[in-house]
């Protein structure tokens, strides 16, 4: 019981401090860094603590102190209550997807069975859609809430956009859910550990939609209409200042992880390292008995878990940086005539091949 | 469907686009009427740069105005300057050598290249893609290296003098020419692999800002705008100044004057002027680069300081100015957004009676409301920056 | 030569209506009567001949102390005979009103509320006759030669 | 003997040599914590500066430059503009403000959320430069206080980099008490009709 407990507050600490203490902050200069390199720039590196300016890692500290102290405004006959949830709103689902997210196997330790998920929900991939669509009353609570014409544009813009693609977005997942049999994100990692039966392999169309339209439900460029600078000047969040500012900017850079994570579990292999079985991997910790080889092998799961993660970070900061933004029509029209029909033919065929084989 | 959007209690949202807003760079303002995401109505207002650019001239000698004309379509400066000088050049009826009609074109030339670059730059950032922006500011940086060193400045030039100019060609100008363009056709290259054949890029300019040639020409359309919509409309060809009837181009037109085929014709004509320029410097005659008319322009510094007659004229164009003989004149040149021309009156005194410019973004302005009604709100993006318009020249 | 067939036809056509014609600079200019100004244009517009379909720049030459005072001067130019013409009508200030050129022009709109706005010149028949460049509530025209230069009227501030 | 700034600053005694003689800051004054921590918020301060770009003119070009690859501004922190005036810090005003653009100058100054700086990037910005006629602005310190000026015509990037960084300078001594400077201090002259 006692040990169940410290393995919960263990895990919950670690991807809580994972995600708030390194992703969110670090993505922030992660973005600034590679769009200078894309751009043939150096980017931010001024900011120094006693001389160390550790490449530009102290500006997103030099963000957060300033915000911090940066005065908080709420438009005259706005909402306010509703006015200052919207950010929450926002950023709790961002945070809290990850819950179900396993970032690694099971363990047998000390004789303690230890699942690296911090709630294994047997609907684990409805649990993240259910909160992604949470989200979405944050962004248009935050577009109405401030009684700005272009923060209402913006939370309209958001409501439809979201509202379509995550109707995409269910229809895509289908096919992953077919061939693995399960809704539980555990046990879908779990069928991964041959390299062939990867997500990608078994479902290449459903990855490349599922991964567009979650970079459309995250609102980044190329589909960032609810905040399109040189339309909307800033969309929902026009009226926010300082800290409630920030948190949209982290709910989304938090979502980016979100993103990388559920498309690592469900395309990419979850924790496994390629052409490496569990059995191989634990085998060749034998040297260490069989406690230290399941802690070994843990921390090289949970290392290849978050080098996927990255991975993805880093594409989906290449296209942000590299793609023109869609127009309003065009990115409706991508969903409802392009990506939808599409995840229905991949459940089509998904089930076809399913049936005969 | 129609019977229940009766039903519905709709009614039209009016939002204020600017004058500070990313889109409308600081100096215009929208007021748009929107049904939905669809453009209703707009009307324009212009006038938040206006800086009283024909008082100033009229409180000036005819010298001093030159200035002034570099910031009126301060992306291109120098073919502002060069409009003037063969404006005041034609109301006195006097021809500049012929070394300085080649400088003149290199000059102009020059400066269109950096006008198209920013504005395909522009219109990249404002449709987010931001690597095209820093691509093609990084070109134009290269070209500005050079207009820097030919007349010492990189925006506000002042290049230009009445019967002549300010300076001759630098040393190596010739070698570092070429290795420039070579880097910007690099660039080029790169932004045409980025934009041109870019789906999403294409799916927001094409058949968005379309005009038929008549209405354009209605409209007092010129330059790339109007050859968008198909017709060869080009000072340089029609009218050719300067010697730009010995240099070998082509004038790219367009089928539809949408803002996909307005940005085509940009991105050739950024060649063609490389072209220009590349033929002007082979073929660049030596001689004089002033005209010898003490009265109208300055001597060189060593006569003024050693010779009476010299320094007398000298004291007298700068302190009364020069005095053309009475008269108006008009006379256009091919700016980088269409016709710029000049009109002037001469009352045969030291200042200029009237300067008047004939801006070319004005009437591409006043079509704005024509082309944006029943649009979206996201097609003022694209076409808005591809009308180019100018603060300095369209307000003046 | 063939520079000034537009003035011949114009002096044909519209006897009455010319008041001087000169070229200075191979600038073909005619100053018409006021009336005529919208005949005129419409006819340099649709006749073969001359076929006027660019209404390149509006403006006004305030000429202080003499009668009348303002001079509205057009540029035209042709696309298919490429070629240019100027007109010029004469308005006092007294009775500072020309018809419009919209009718014939859609494109000289701005031009002549800036006319409007920098010299108080009104158009007849112009759909929307207010100032352009400058604000509501500036008083005066500033481009007429009376108006000093450093005369402002600020929307804002204590100073300026 | 206290020496008073302006009517804006009426409030505030300032002593020459810098300290505050009297109101909350006296209390404070000396408090090992307080300054540590001061110093800390300026520090963040002054290599977070987000943009507000209020580009009008030819000093824009200059803008794109400073802010492109060669001379890059984002290396100072300070190269993400909002355009949302609540969410920038630093009010850029690049290139001539004309009467008739005088009123969106101050109402975007005063829509700016505290603590807020001004920039006056060019001679217009400065001083009205050589537009010294009926419709120019004579400089937007007769609207909005401004921290940094810098001429030229329009001014070498050198030039804003310089300036940024004096900026900076001036955000790390800054106190407590200097903030909020709260709304411009001007009223409407004529009344504009929308």
């Amino acid at each position: 019981m006692v040990a169940d407990l410290i393995e919960s507050i263990a895990k919950i600490v670690f991807v809580f401090s994972v995600n708030l203490g390194f992703f969110a902050p670090v993505l922030g200069w992660v973005e600034r860094k590679q769009s200078a390199v894309m751009q043939d720039r150096i980017g931010a590196n001024r900011a120094d603590i006693f001389g160390f300016t550790a490449i530009g890692l102290f500006h997103s500290l030099a963000d957060a102190l300033k915000v911090l102290t940066k005065e908080d405004f709420i438009p005259t006959g706005a909402n306010r209550f509703f006015h200052t949830l919207a950010p929450f709103i926002c950023l709790v689902p961002a945070i809290s997807t990850f819950v179900v997210i396993p970032f690694g196997g099971r363990y047998e330790l000390f004789g303690h069975q230890v699942n690296l998920v911090i709630a294994d929900l047997d609907v684990g991939i409805l649990f993240v859609f259910a909160l992604a669509s949470l989200a979405t009353y944050g962004v248009v609570l935050a577009g109405w809430s401030s009684r700005s014409n272009w923060s209402l544009l913006g939370g309209l813009r958001a409501s439809a956009q979201m509202l379509s693609y995550e109707v995409a977005m269910g229809l895509t997942i289908i096919g992953v859910l077919i061939v693995y049999g399960s809704l539980r994100l555990t046990e879908i990692g779990a069928l991964q550990e041959n390299f062939f039966h990867w997500g990608i392999f078994l479902q290449p169309l459903g990855f490349v939609l599922f991964l567009t339209c979650a970079i459309a439900e995250n609102k980044r460029v190329p589909f960032d209409m609810p905040e399109a600078e040189s339309e909307l000047v800033a969309g929902y969040f026009t009226e926010y200042s300082g800290l409630k500012f920030v948190m949209f900017w982290m709910a989304e850079f938090l979502e980016i992880v979100t993103i990388s994570g559920i498309v690592t579990s469900l395309f990419f292999g979850a924790w496994h390292l390629p052409f490496v079985s569990d059995q191989e991997l634990l085998s060749l910790f034998q040297f260490a008995g069989p406690n230290g080889a399941a802690l070994l092998a843990m921390l090289v799961n949970v290392a290849t878990f978050f080098a996927k993660v990255i991975f993805f970070i880093w594409l989906q900061m290449t296209i942000r940086w590299t793609l023109p933004r869609f127009r309003y029509d065009q990115v409706m029209r991508l969903c409802w005539k392009m990506l939808l029909p599409l995840s229905l033919i991949n459940i089509l065929i998904t089930g076809l091949v399913v049936l005969v084989l | 469907m129609s019977d229940l959007m009766k039903d519905l209690h709709t009614e039209h949202m009016v939002i204020n686009m600017g004058p500070s807003h990313p889109v409308t760079h600081g100096t215009v303002k929208f007021l748009v009427t929107l049904d939905g995401e669809n453009i209703v109505d707009m009307k324009v207002d212009i006038g938040y740069l206006h800086r009283g650019f024909e008082k100033m001239c009229e409180s000036g000698t005819w010298q001093q105005v030159i200035p002034y004309t570099d910031r009126l379509n301060y992306v291109s400066p120098l073919i502002n300057n060069v409009g003037y000088a063969l404006a005041v050049e034609k109301l006195i009826g006097i021809e500049v050598p012929e070394r300085c009609q080649y400088l003149r074109v290199i000059a102009c030339e020059l400066s269109r290249i950096a006008d198209h670059l920013t504005n395909v730059a522009a219109g990249g950032l404002e449709l987010g893609a931001f690597t095209a922006f820093l691509y093609f500011v990084e070109a134009r940086e290269l070209v500005w290296d050079l207009i820097e060193m030919l007349c010492g400045a990189r925006v506000t030039v002042n290049f230009v003098r009445i019967g002549g100019l300010k300076n001759d060609l630098p040393q190596g100008f010739q070698d570092k020419t070429r290795a420039v363009f070579k880097e910007c056709r690099r660039l080029w290259n790169d932004v045409d692999k980025l934009l041109t054949k870019n789906r999403i890029f294409i799916d927001r300019v094409r058949n968005v800002g379309d005009i038929s040639a008549e209405e354009a020409i209605a409209y007092g359309f010129t330059g790339p705008c109007l050859r968008a919509c198909g017709i060869p409309y080009d000072v340089r060809k029609a009218q050719p100044y300067l010697v730009y009837d010995r240099m070998d181009f082509e004038v790219p037109i367009g089928e539809t004057g949408d803002n996909f085929d307005k940005y085509l014709v940009r991105m050739e004509e950024i060649q063609q002027s490389m072209k220009i320029v590349e033929q002007a410097l082979s073929q660049l005659p030596d001689g004089p680069i002033n005209l010898d008319l003490p009265q109208y322009r300055m001597q060189p510094k060593e006569d003024i300081y050693h010779r009476i007659d010299s320094l007398i004229f000298h004291f007298k164009t700068v302190i009364d100015g020069i005095k053309p003989p009475p008269g108006e004149v008009y006379f256009a040149v091919e700016g980088a957004n269409g016709e710029l021309g000049f009109y002037l009156v001469s009352d045969g005194s030291g200042k200029p009676y009237k300067c008047r410019v004939r801006p070319p973004c004005f009437p591409l302005t006043a079509a704005m409301p024509r082309l944006m009604k029943g649009r979206l709100i996201a097609d003022i993006v694209p076409t808005f920056d591809m009308i180019n318009m100018i603060g300095g020249e369209c307000d003046r | 030569m063939e520079t000034n067939v537009t003035i011949k036809k114009l002096s044909n056509r519209f006897p009455g209506a010319i008041i001087e014609t000169h070229s200075h600079r191979g600038d073909d200019t005619a100053v018409v009567k006021k009336e005529s100004i919208l005949e005129i244009c419409t006819f340099l517009r649709d006749d073969e001949a001359l076929l006027y379909n660019f209404m390149m720049d509006l403006t006004v030459v305030d000429y202080l102390g003499r009668e009348p005072r303002f001079e509205v001067v057009y540029h035209l130019f042709s696309l298919r005979h490429n070629r240019r013409v100027r007109i010029k009508a004469r308005v006092s200030e007294a009775d500072a009103i020309i018809d419009s050129i919209v009718p014939v022009w859609v494109g000289a709109n701005w031009f002549e509320r800036e006319a409007f706005d920098m010299y108080g010149i009104t158009f007849k028949g112009h759909p929307e006759m207010r100032r352009i460049l400058l604000y509501e509530g500036f008083e005066g025209h500033p481009l007429r030669k009376d108006y000093p230069i450093k005369k402002r009227q600020p929307l804002i501030g204590p100073i300026n | 003997m206290g020496v008073t700034f302006g009517k804006e600053s009426a409030s505030r005694r300032i002593v020459p040599g810098g300290t505050v003689s009297d109101g909350p800051e006296r209390l404070l004054d000396g408090s090992a914590i307080l300054t540590r921590l001061q110093a800390a918020v300026n520090w963040g301060r002054k290599y977070s500066f987000f943009l507000y770009p209020f580009v009008t003119a030819c000093c824009g070009m200059e803008f794109m430059s400073v802010a492109g690859p060669k001379y890059d501004l984002d290396r100072f922190g300070a190269a993400l503009p909002r355009f949302s005036p609540r969410q920038a810090d630093l009010l850029m005003v690049v290139g001539t403000i004309s009467h008739k653009q005088a009123p969106i100058l101050v109402k975007v100054y005063n829509q700016m959320t505290e603590p807020k700086w001004v920039f006056a990037f060019g001679v217009c910005a400065v001083s009205g430069g050589f537009y010294n006629n009926y419709s120019v602005v004579q400089g937007i310190d007769t609207l909005i206080p401004v921290d940094v000026y810098v001429p030229g015509c329009p001014p070498r990037p050198e030039m804003v980099l310089d300036g940024l960084l004096k900026l900076q300078e001036k955000v790390a001594k800054e106190r407590w008490s200097d903030w909020p400077r709260g709304a411009a201090p001007v009223t409407p002259m004529l009344k504009k009709q929308e």
